[in-house]
């Protein structure tokens, strides 16, 4: 067995199972054949569990891997399990080729990007446009969107899932409870009709509220901009014939 | 350090930085006679002199800017592209029509955590980017918006299929 | 417009832009012969060649960029070190789109031997490196997905076509 504080193989560098194969390969010039399977499947193994010892959280991908290695080197033991063998042989290399064909293309990028790395564009830019910066929409306008969508999704699951999936309330259950609440009071803070709920409720609120007042049903007072909103009973406002009233919501 | 050297170096620094460079900074970083800074810049100076690139003196330092006879043509140049820059409020505004159409501007509001969007929606009729598609079954039926064409064209968008699902932003439904 | 107006109007566009400027942009802008504004490129690519700041034909247009010989100094004096870096996942990934487009997440995920690359597609996206751009016709009608334009300027290639064939990197298809 080799001594693995010698081996140059990075055992927290791996891209993925071809990759940690081939550097395997590579290291000990072998090549996948029925003699060498046992040695490649007991070498591959090794470095798994070295990673599992480093606390490397090693992804499913590369045990898979090694149990295609386990079966190859079973099938190899067995002469009729022989043509079963090569196959999966075939396949291994065919994959590893074409791994290999990325990693090629790979290190081209890397190359041009080290190039381009080395060049500034120019860092400072007249004003000529808006002072306020906009984001700017380029190829990727749908994924710009589609990630401001999911972030407020995200951002209005964590305070009020309601509101993202159907809501709770319909806009008849939150009339019916502001004519509850006015029944026999004539002046109502908005405060008291929103106490202790949440959030959707409260936009649900402020804009049945908002309804009623255009409806004459109640008025709104405020006495200054952010001050608290006074509602009180209007001209239009009668419990008797809240259902009439209420039915129009949806 | 040949002189053509020092001449490439403090070009490229010049245009590079986004704001003026002091002859001191230079001298200082590069550990060279204040003499040949001075010499390389009024050099710099003479060469861009005819260009519609200017080196100029400004805020104790030097900067390249655009030419002043020229200067009309760079800013409507750059202003064209204000067309399809929006703020992310507006943007936000956009996401949510794109993915809810038709939704009214209560909900709108909802979704962003807002009071009110009527102004952005305003701003977006007019760019022709979402239409009114009819009205709500609701109490004061309120206006439905839709994006239009003009929208896909915008974003590059084929189809609003295109648009990555939620699933795929990694946002379970 | 004179040859050495229209030169000087193009460099102070490019020179002011922040990123790459096409040909056709100018041409529509200025409503000018197309030959006229290369020939003008041509020119000022000339001009520059030998200066600190180079004029440089990427992703598809033109932009002003500091000349790589003069890169430390410009570095150091900014004090700006590791620049765009990526993982050697993410570049395995950018290779396959680069090279394959258009591919799923699916078809990436097998050609690396792994389940899954949507965390890494997800950074890219974000990163404007790549784009959905499409769906393939196949069960789920999964995303297709290109590299953009942006990809072309941070990897300073002016189209897909610089990309070397694997016949040119001496590996048989």
């Amino acid at each position: 067995m080799d001594n693995f504080n010698s081996i140059e193989i990075e055992l927290d560098n791996f891209t993925g199972p071809l990759d940690l194969l081939l550097q395997l390969l590579k290291k000990h010039k072998l090549e996948i054949s029925d003699v060498s399977i046992s040695e490649i499947t007991e070498k591959y193994s090794e470095i798994l569990k070295k990673m599992q010892e480093r606390k490397l959280e090693v992804a499913g991908d590369y045990f898979v891997m090694a149990s295609t290695l386990m079966l190859m080197k079973a099938k190899s033991l067995i002469p009729r399990e022989k043509e079963a063998f090569e196959e999966m042989k075939e396949e291994l290399l065919f994959k590893l080729e074409e791994y290999e064909k990325i990693t090629r293309q790979a290190e081209v990028l890397s190359v041009f990007l080290d190039k381009r790395n080395r060049m500034w564009r120019r860092g400072f830019k007249e004003d000529f446009a808006l002072k306020d910066k906009g984001v700017f929409v380029q190829e990727n306008g749908g994924y710009v969107l589609g990630n401001l969508y999911s972030l407020l999704i995200k951002r209005l699951k964590a305070i009020e899932p309601e509101i993202v999936k159907r809501a709770r309330y319909t806009m008849k259950q939150v009339v019916s409870h502001i004519y509850e609440v006015f029944k026999d009071k004539k002046k109502v803070r908005f405060y008291e009709i929103v106490k202790g709920r949440d959030k959707s409720f409260i936009v649900f609120s402020f804009s049945s509220v908002l309804e009623l007042i255009k409806e004459s049903v109640l008025k709104g007072v405020q006495t200054s901009t952010f001050s608290e909103i006074i509602l009180i009973k209007s001209r239009n406002y009668s419990y008797k014939n809240r259902d009439k009233v209420i039915s129009r919501y949806e | 350090m040949n002189k053509n050297g020092l001449k490439k170096i403090i070009e490229a620094i010049l245009f590079s930085a986004d704001s003026p460079v002091t002859i001191k900074e230079i001298v200082s970083f590069l550990n060279v006679e204040k003499d040949s800074v001075e010499q390389v810049l009024t050099q710099l100076k003479e060469e861009y002199s005819n260009r519609g690139v200017h080196l100029v003196a400004i805020a104790g330092g030097y900067q390249f800017l655009t030419s002043p006879d020229v200067y009309n043509y760079v800013a409507s140049f750059h202003k064209r592209g204000t067309r399809n820059s929006f703020s992310k409020a507006a943007l936000e505004t956009l996401a949510i029509i794109a993915y809810r159409q038709p939704v009214t501007a209560q909900e709108i509001a909802a979704l962003r955590g807002v009071q009110s969007v009527s102004q952005i929606l305003r701003n977006l009729l007019e760019k022709n980017l979402i239409k009114i598609a009819g009205r709500k079954d609701v109490v004061g039926r309120p206006a439905l918006y839709k994006t239009t064409k003009t929208f896909l064209e915008t974003f590059g968008l084929n189809s609003l299929e295109d648009l990555p699902s939620l699933e795929e932003l990694g946002v379970e439904e």
